[in-house]
């Protein structure tokens, strides 16, 4: 077997027009960004063009310098490994002594104000500090490091290129606008996608309630093949604006598709609740019909930036509507609809953070086959323990089990190794089974 | 176990049928991975159950056996087959799978290295991952066990996407054939550090490696190694709380605030020394949840790094 | 000022009748014991006298040895240091070729045996084992380490004579009696110990439903200066049996008293509730009638045995009840009653796992002084919710807090540092305040 | 703070008298110590607070500014002290201070050796302890520290439980004067290790060391030093998950059960569009808790070792 696989779903070079992650300062600033050749970013009082950035390798870094022309993102060759110093644990020198004032740095202000005109890079402004401070050479090589950073942040600010891909989405989201996702953390994310058994070729029912972080997560899952169906109660969709940040190729976005709960429960309906009753025909109008939530899904899709502004980089300028990406959330083909009334949906994923858990299960579960797995998320418990408590009852699924995922980040440095001091103690609960058949 | 092409869709409306994989479950802690075999029978606890009753039924099925016991009919995934496989060695479990698949960045059409194999409990939601057009190549130096993985692969149907090859990576390194080729590679290595550099080579630009370690020695020696050639350099330990859930009856106090501000205290007082303990009056019972008493308390840290662009 | 200090309350050595912890082979089991010239202890199927612990040092290790006159405890004289032994991270050893069977052993059970009669220590037993094991010498160091210390524990089982101490009486009762202490984990005892500011002459309200633990760990706070009152609705006290544990002294046992909530209540009705009311005729009759209560304590503290025989050595032969500690619980003197009407209690410390707390709560609370700190401990976390919910409504505390302490231990050897892979996940929830005065 | 004997019983009935420490509360995270004086005023954002009328008043009072504010006056606990002292260094948090008291089976009596005092945090908790006759014995080697250290004990009134000495403890060890004195011994040094042996000597027999640091490298060597003369070595974390509590409407689908059950779908159908997004249906309000988003992840690893009995 060949080893060369088609990576195309998996582009490592960043094009005019995608979707990035700029990763400022090493965590400091996150931000969604449009690469075109007028995109300018904003870092401090400077503004540059992220043009420089199209067409590099995802995971290059930049640093910001001033030219002739003003600031410019340029290309860092080699990281310098700043870690790798460390401080021995044994190292004779602390601080007793040392007396922290103001008085420690030599270099004005207007001096390197005045070195950054003509054209000293950030790392030579950031040795000059070195040298000109009084302290520098009494700290500990931890201190000194951690100076060295600081001075690094302000005068030569790296700028990470990242592909936007579920993990850095959810988490740029979680630590921005945690409650536009509902709090759901990106290990939750994780385990609701195993949990689901998300795949290609499979035909997943969605219930997303946390703006399409979790309908642009299954559908990068099944890469293309198989159906990502949103459904909904009522004739609007749920907004799933975040799947934009994806870069879902257009194969992709033509298997993310709505569909009003109504019309997908006629079977259900006719199967299950009622068997043998004959499809009545109210179901079948609505299909032929035009589907009620196309008007309101084309006002989402062509106002984005004015309701995801905070996202975006407000100095991204004018998107050229040219380069967009297809739109993803159309209405489910009437073929695959009636695929799904025949053989139930091969599983359900559910992210509902403030909404009451079992009015939406309850109506949604008789929709999977049987075995089907589900996975429901929460930023409550007791809204899922009402829920398991009437699955149970209702001998509707087994293998139920309410989880809470717990995340701790490490420093790993030389004698410094610990947990971060500071960590997200809240990631949202789970609730999985998988549904039987009660007869 | 995966559908791997859009003909033979994900559809669990099938019925169990002639040599079938079904997990067998008859508790949430006691499940059973069988293949189905008209002729047979399982035997367990709840009686004799004959493979031949099952074969028609939709997966999901409660089937009985003689006696009247019952069980259910799972189509299996990789996470019921984490709960079935044999233990060949410790297996990685569901949160650090989820969280591997997650950090790893794996799509379909994927090409991910693993070593080792060891159970192939991760192996097989790599699969999944990569599926269809991926492919996931996982060594073992241990002949026995890479035998048996493949057997594993070969009964969950996985043996397309899955390679299993028989290799000192520690010592060896991967394969050079794989040079460039790999998307995401996975380590659970005694000694992960050895196998770092040739993880360098065999990785694509901006690549991920994720290394599984139990014991915190190793992570910083392998966080040591790493930092020359990798960046993004994180460690994680992922851990699951489960809850129990269950009906409460909560006692209360006699005395409830209405009736200490209706009585006058004399009365109110006789009142509670005449009713006992005061414990008897016992609420309508509500649905409560508690975290479990005992947990998995560590499995490993996971340290991921991404491969430095070359710029 | 003088180092040398009184540690009267902290002996450092067994005496006859004494209560002890007997902790066998590092934790495999615990069990608490009382040593007197004629109580037994059985390991395995070895029955030996506990005489040889009378009068040692708390912490001293034993080990089971068979003499002449049949089993005994022979004290260690020096504890090998079998952890430094240690593995390398860089053994070349794995366990590639390794196939275990039975086969390795080649010293029968009957030889083993033989071995014991003739009077060979269990050390000499566990060397010639490892002299005689065919694949000893092909584990990797781990591997033998594991292997020594299993056939130790075996041959030679090692008892340690352990202190009770709140933090070892909660810590056994924890690993094996949990519903009895409600789930409460030392770590959230502690918590509560804390919070509740107990000191010396303090005047600490008690709610106890979990047996005596947290009864016990107050007195021990507080030496024996001030009042551990224990209150309960009713007319029976709640069993305060694993207060016998701690081992007090009469002057601590008598600081532990009882006192039904209707009678400490008398003072809240009068002031709180009818501010300027006099006290009502049947507040003074109640106090100088018998306690209701002291038929019933009596009986309880007659049949200890009985209700607790689980956890004390079944071998511990009969205790005599000549020295036996004095009685904890006796009935609250007057005058402490009248002088906790007139200045409140000083702190509310609470463990109700099964209760609805805000039922009881609502009762208790008024009994403090304002200022006054209360923790309250519940294994369920809804109660909790409630409680803060309503003392928030009501006005009645400042500072809620609802806390649940997380645990975790860790192994350090070289080159295997790691948490431990089993945690108790749980260990109850903590609501802390303090009372302030509403008007 | 704390009632050092019989006659000043605690008692916060008491009322504020001119030159008492006083916990100013305004809300669970902004709280200052005070000492009243009758001509002082405290000023804030919620107005001007003249000490004069706070005399008098009880413990636990809500007292009013010029301008209609109010702050809660409270008397001090080691546990409110924690939260108002000045953080001269990373100081100890009640999770940690608590389990460490229990661990190191602190009784009234003990004597009790302490190296670095820092900010007095953990020590004032040891000295209710020991109270009201044992006494702590505390060391730092930084100067100016040590003499905030003992202006705070003398503030709070703890000056006759605690005693404070410039003393590096890591290259000088604890004074002779405490050898076998000990009853427990807590270390919060960057290299504990080099301590030790000195806190074998004086800790009594049977008596507990308890060793604080934040890296695990530091741990794993202390580990190492212990094993020789230490035993019942074991390193735990402790920490805190807060939780809060809120009153939350919860929305739920129009259609309930009954009605599913009860109207025809194609009734069913027509009303829940007709009804927009179908989430209009707020139900009362529910009080519930969750954990808190951030918290505090790590202080530091605890390490409690026992004196080795010399039989």
């Amino acid at each position: 077997m060949s080893i060369e696989l088609n990576s195309n779903q998996n582009p490592k070079i960043t094009w005019e027009g995608c979707n990035v992650l700029l990763d400022i300062n090493d965590g400091d600033r996150l931000l969604f960004a449009r690469l075109t050749p007028g995109s300018t970013l904003k870092i401090g009082n400077k503004s540059c063009s992220l043009q420089p950035l199209i067409g590099c390798h995802f995971g290059s870094l930049f640093q910001l310098e001033t030219g002739d022309k003003g600031p410019f993102l340029s290309p860092v060759v080699e990281v310098s490994n700043q870690e790798e110093k460390g401080c021995k644990i044994d190292e004779p020198k602390d601080n007793r002594a040392l007396v922290d004032n103001n008085t420690a740095q030599s270099l004005t202000g207007d001096e390197i104000e005045a070195m950054r005109r003509e054209g000293v890079t950030g790392d030579e402004i950031v040795e000059a500090l070195i040298a000109n401070s009084a302290t520098f050479d009494k700290k500990t090589s931890f201190s000194q490091e951690k100076y060295r950073l600081k001075k690094q942040k302000k005068y030569a600010p790296r700028v990470l290129l990242r592909r936007p891909f579920a993990r850095s989405i959810c988490e740029t989201y979680f630590k921005k606008y945690p409650t536009r996702i509902g709090y759901l953390r990106v290990d939750s994310l994780s385990l609701l996608l195993s949990m689901a058994n998300i795949t290609a070729h499979s035909d997943v029912l969605v219930v997303d309630m946390i703006g399409g972080l979790l309908t642009g997560a299954v559908a990068e899952r099944m890469g293309g093949m198989g159906y990502v169906c949103n459904t909904y109660l009522g004739v609007n969709p749920y907004p799933i604006d975040i799947v934009r940040m994806f870069n879902f190729s257009d194969e992709i976005c033509k298997r993310i598709v709505q569909s009003p709960l109504a019309e997908l429960s006629a079977r259900e309906n006719e199967i299950s609740l009622q068997p043998g009753q004959p499809e009545d025909s109210c179901n079948t109008e609505k299909l032929t019909s035009p589907p009620p939530n196309s008007v309101n899904m084309d006002e989402l899709m062509v106002t984005p930036e004015n309701n995801n502004s905070e996202i975006l980089t407000t100095a991204a300028s004018p998107v050229s509507k040219a380069c967009k990406a297809a739109k993803a959330g159309g209405k489910a083909p009437e073929v695959a609809i009636k695929s799904w009334r025949e053989t139930g949906f091969s599983s359900l994923i559910m992210a509902v953070p403030d909404m009451d858990a079992w009015t939406i299960v309850k109506e949604v579960l008789p929709l999977l086959s049987f075995s089907a797995p589900f996975a429901i998320y929460h930023q409550y418990l007791q809204p899922l323990v009402t829920c398991m408590h009437n699955l149970q009852l209702g001998k509707m699924a087994i293998g139920l089990q309410i989880a809470e995922p717990w995340l701790r980040e490490y420093q790993v440095l030389p004698s410094r190794t610990h947990p971060h001091m500071q960590m997200s103690a809240f990631g949202g609960y789970v609730l999985t089974g998988t549904r039987i058949c009660s007869t | 176990m995966l559908p791997t092409d859009s003909v033979k869709r994900l559809s669990f409306k099938r019925c169990v049928s002639e040599g079938d994989l079904v997990i067998v479950y008859e508790r949430h802690d006691n499940m059973k991975a069988i293949k189905v075999c008209e002729s047979a029978v399982l035997q367990n606890r709840f009686g004799v159950f004959k493979h031949s009753d099952w074969i028609g039924k939709p997966f999901g099925s409660k089937v009985f056996s003689s006696k009247g016991g019952f069980v259910y009919l799972l189509a299996p995934t990789p996470e019921l087959w984490t709960l079935v496989l044999s233990h060949r060695t410790q297996i990685l479990y569901i949160a650090d799978i989820s969280f591997v698949i997650m950090y790893l960045e794996i799509v379909p059409g994927c090409v991910v290295l693993e070593s080792g194999t060891g159970s192939g409990s991760l192996s097989t939601s790599l699969a999944r991952a990569v599926a269809p057009s991926g492919h996931v190549y996982t060594f073992d130096f241990h002949e026995q066990r890479a035998a048996s993985a493949r057997e594993d692969f070969e009964k969950t149907g996985l043996s397309s996407l899955v390679t299993v090859g028989v290799r000192d990576i520690q010592g060896e390194g991967f394969p050079e054939k794989f040079t460039g080729k790999a998307d995401s590679v996975f380590l659970d290595l005694p000694q992960p550090w050895l196998a770092i550099p040739s993880v360098g080579k065999m990785l694509k630009q901006d690549g991920i490696l994720c290394s599984f370690s139990p014991c915190i020695e190793q992570v910083q020696r392998s966080c040591e190694t790493l930092r020359s050639n990798f960046t993004d350099i994180r460690t994680f330990e992922v851990l699951l709380r489960t809850y129990e859930v269950r009906e409460v009856k909560m006692n209360s106090f006699q005395g409830d605030e209405d009736r200490s501000t209706e009585l006058p205290p004399c009365k109110r007082k006789q009142r509670l020394n005449e009713e006992g303990n005061g414990l008897e009056n016992p609420s309508p019972p509500v649905v409560m949840a508690r975290p479990s008493s005992e947990a998995r308390g560590h499995t490993g840290y996971l340290t991921f790094a991404r491969l430095k662009c070359a710029a």
